[in-house]
């Protein structure tokens, strides 16, 4: 049996609500991307970026609940952090959305995404 | 909750119900005592194993009961093989077959078997070509089901039993899933041995049958021993309140095929309809070779795990309830070509006798709601 | 009519009814399935092997569902015997054991097993010295029962289970009759493997358990393949409502017991002194060591089964009702020593809950008119 | 399974009734007996001949009820033949009876137990 049929409270309100889901286009935003063909995962985290600061947070995502609710619960917390403290932390989001281990590898994608995001962001002050 | 998912476990008729109510409080009886309390169980038993061979247009003596389709479907395969060891080691199936198939396959393999699995068409078909080439002079049994759990796709059995017959082949028939929906008899299949289920057709659960053709009958090694019952075939004491909802099941089933088969199919039929609202679906299996109560679509570009998540109010799954525990796509999909993250995007569709033309509206409006939000959520 | 057949199968406990029928009221759910019908399905299961587990003082993950004792039976007994072949091919059992053991230890001396059935003394009782004289370096696996069926005779199986220990041999016991009747628990017997039915508890038919110890857990060849259910053990979809039946059958037989044992011993002692009113009778099986639901007497000069037909209003057998067909008499009171007309000339009683002591006293009036007319009717 | 627990209605009153059933001693009295030990099953035919034709006839039997309700049919019958004429038909009491085939032996006992008793009316007038 998977974990799947049993999500917490947590999950079930960020799936639901799915806060600061969508894509930034302009001026001083980044892309940063991960997919993994196995599960058909994609993470896509959008960054404004001004004076190395993040100013806005966005995702787009296809994955299995974890994934949209980590991102849910990840990406509305960045905004105002300087882009260089961004981190993700798998062993958190399993905490607090009591995910099953085998959720492990979604949370790393969503780490490549942010690094690759990050990465983008120099030149960009 | 809207449940469409019959072909998991269907809605226990009220009318069984009833009757296994009826049944539980009768005088305690073993129907294997010889007193009038066991002799009245032993009544109630054979009515309803007539119950069933009327449905199969058959005799009574070719029924006998089993706790389910898994038990019938081992009982048939394995008693079968190891009845024939001395004629040949090779037996043949399809890699679409449900679980309680596949995996006797694989014990049979472990005991020295040799076996094929047929690779369907991309709409789940096993031509009687296929099968001819499959069959070799060795080639025991052949067991390949009527219809699909997953797809509802319908096999051309008739034409592969003449292939059996003439080739010396046994033929295994798991039809756990075709009794109410399919009209066919056992003559009609040209099986050996057909695999029942009590729950997929409205009755209890845990309790099926397998017919044994009469003539030849096929030798069976059995699988429990014991107390002599049921020809020594399958030992135990006959669960007197099970067999009355099977046999009532299937007498229920047979007095309503008429009006329920068109229905059934007028539900999907209508549902599939709906869902073409969105772009960028599938239909798994052949449109045109299926059974009435199932629909299995593919949605590009969700997560199957967060659609099912998003339809907290649609009892379904996204194939056998069998193998729901386990996290990979579904084989079925997988064997009719459709890729890892496709498969897994699918959700099967099964209406049952409760189903109605408004829950099938209520679920394509929140399938098509689900999909476009997910749709709309993931980078393009 | 009064039915003292209880040991063929007991009266449905009407609590136990009502939970079953409140279960085929639910809403449809396979226990595999994911969605809220599922779970909520599952957690019926989880709750009645909770309430099995409880009975037997152990943890629910060592039990296991079946479709009955006899199943049970077959699973413990092939299932360890199969798994421990590469350790030895000896296997010991008694020769007044169930068909559901015996028969089955006949097909593992078919697989190449060798066999030792073990002759009881004149009461029943199998000692744990001739256990020990049974065991060789090869033997893998002892099946012994906890409560004759037939006699209700119960061995020291704990003095046994000390030899099995001691000497490296997996212990098989077949409580089947002891539920409810005979106080102990998985620890307390110090099997490896308890077979455990639902119906003879005043449970449904068709389903029963296997207790399988923990620690260590011993290697089990499953008989059936498929879909994966109960630890891979047992496939098929899980019956809801008949395990349901089953753990409420164990709850109450659990909550009823203190003063269920005394009663049912007080009726059948009874009926032995009432029945005393006839000269040359026999109580079969020791008088001590005994269950209470089960009282079994030969009367001399008698045939059976003319004494069994001119008692049409007791509902009772001769013996087990799995060999009640059977023409010859009792295996098990011949091993006891009782010659071949003599163990025909028996009459097994069983009480059950719902029996009173009016109808024992009824059934004493009964059994002493008949046995007097068919003296009288008989040369001196 | 065998026939018991589906008897005819014909050994049902048979075997309650058992007419006839008994002993005969006195003058012109003799005795025919018969013994299976397998099934335990004991016929012992009564007859009270005069001048060569049965004035009494009784039997005692231990034996299925089959046996019985052959007994019950036959003997009374018996009365006012010729000692001569009597004889016991196997396949007419499986008829009548409706008793299944493992029974012949019981009806071939009686007929022994009937030879044995004419047997013994030899120098009976
Ligand atoms: C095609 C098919 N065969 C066999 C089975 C097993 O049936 P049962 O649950 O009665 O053991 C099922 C359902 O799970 C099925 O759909
Ligand atoms: C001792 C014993 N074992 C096994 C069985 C078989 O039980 P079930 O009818 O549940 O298969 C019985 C009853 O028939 C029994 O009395």
């Amino acid at each position: 049996m998977t974990h799947e049929g049993a999500y917490s409270a947590v999950v079930e309100r960020l799936f639901m609500e799915t806060p600061c889901a969508g894509a930034l286009v302009g001026p001083e935003c980044v892309i940063g991307e991960a997919v993994d063909r196995l599960t058909g995962t994609h993470v896509r985290v959008h960054l404004q970026v001004h004076q190395g600061h993040v100013a806005q947070a966005r995702y787009q995502v296809r994955g299995c609940p974890y994934t949209i609710a980590a991102l849910a619960f990840l990406v509305p917390a960045w905004v105002g952090s300087p882009v260089a403290s961004l981190q993700v932390s798998a062993d958190q989001l399993h905490r607090i959305l009591d995910a099953p281990a085998d959720r492990r590898g979604r949370f790393l994608l969503i780490e490549d995404a942010l690094r690759a995001a990050v990465g983008a962001c120099t030149g960009i002050t | 909750m809207i449940y469409l998912d019959h072909a998991a476990t269907s809605s226990l008729d009220p009318v069984v119900r009833e009757a296994m109510e009826a049944a539980l409080r009768q005088a305690a009886g073993n129907p294997n005592s010889l007193h009038a309390a066991g002799r009245a169980a032993r009544v109630r038993i054979e009515a309803a194993r007539a119950q069933v061979a009327t449905v199969l247009q058959t005799e009574p003596e070719s029924i006998v009961f089993t706790s389910g389709a898994t038990e019938s479907d081992n009982l048939a395969i394995l008693g079968a093989a190891r009845a024939a060891r001395t004629r040949g080691l090779h037996v043949v199936t399809a890699k679409t077959e449900h679980r309680a198939v596949l995996d006797v396959v694989s014990a049979l393999a472990r005991e020295g078997f040799s076996t094929t699995l047929l690779k369907p068409d991309a709409e789940g078909l096993i031509s009687a070509a296929v099968v001819e080439q499959a069959v070799r002079p060795d080639t025991v049994l052949l067991s390949m089901m009527l219809v699909n759990n997953e797809t509802g796709v319908v096999q051309d059995i008739e034409a592969i039993a003449a292939v059996c017959h003439r080739r010396g082949v046994l033929l295994h028939v798991d039809a756990a899933q075709a009794v109410g929906r399919v009209p066919f008899t056992a003559a009609s299949l040209g099986a050996d041995l057909i695999s029942l289920s009590s729950h997929k057709i409205h009755g209890p659960m845990g309790v099926g049958a397998l017919y044994i053709r009469q003539n030849p009958r096929p030798a069976l090694v059995p699988l429990l021993f014991g107390g002599g019952q049921e020809h020594a075939l399958r030992p135990g004491t006959l669960p007197v309140h099970q067999i009355v909802g099977m046999g009532m099941a299937y007498a229920r089933a047979h007095e309503l095929a008429d009006h329920e088969i068109p229905r059934l199919a007028g539900l999907t039929q209508r549902l599939w309809r709906r869902l073409q609202a969105l772009p960028a679906i599938h239909l798994n299996g052949s449109i045109r070779y299926r059974a009435p109560h199932i629909l299995n679509v593919s949605f590009v570009g969700v997560d199957g795990e967060a659609l099912r998540y998003a339809l907290p109010d649609l009892a379904l799954s996204s194939g056998s309830a069998c193998s729901a525990g386990d996290p990979e796509s579904s084989y079925v999909l997988r064997a009719l070509g459709r890729d890892d993250a496709l498969a897994q995007a699918s959700l099967r569709f099964s209406v049952g006798r409760t189903t109605t033309e408004t829950e099938i509206d209520e679920a394509a409006l929140a399938v098509v709601a689900a999909v476009t939000r997910l749709r709309a959520l993931a980078p393009p």
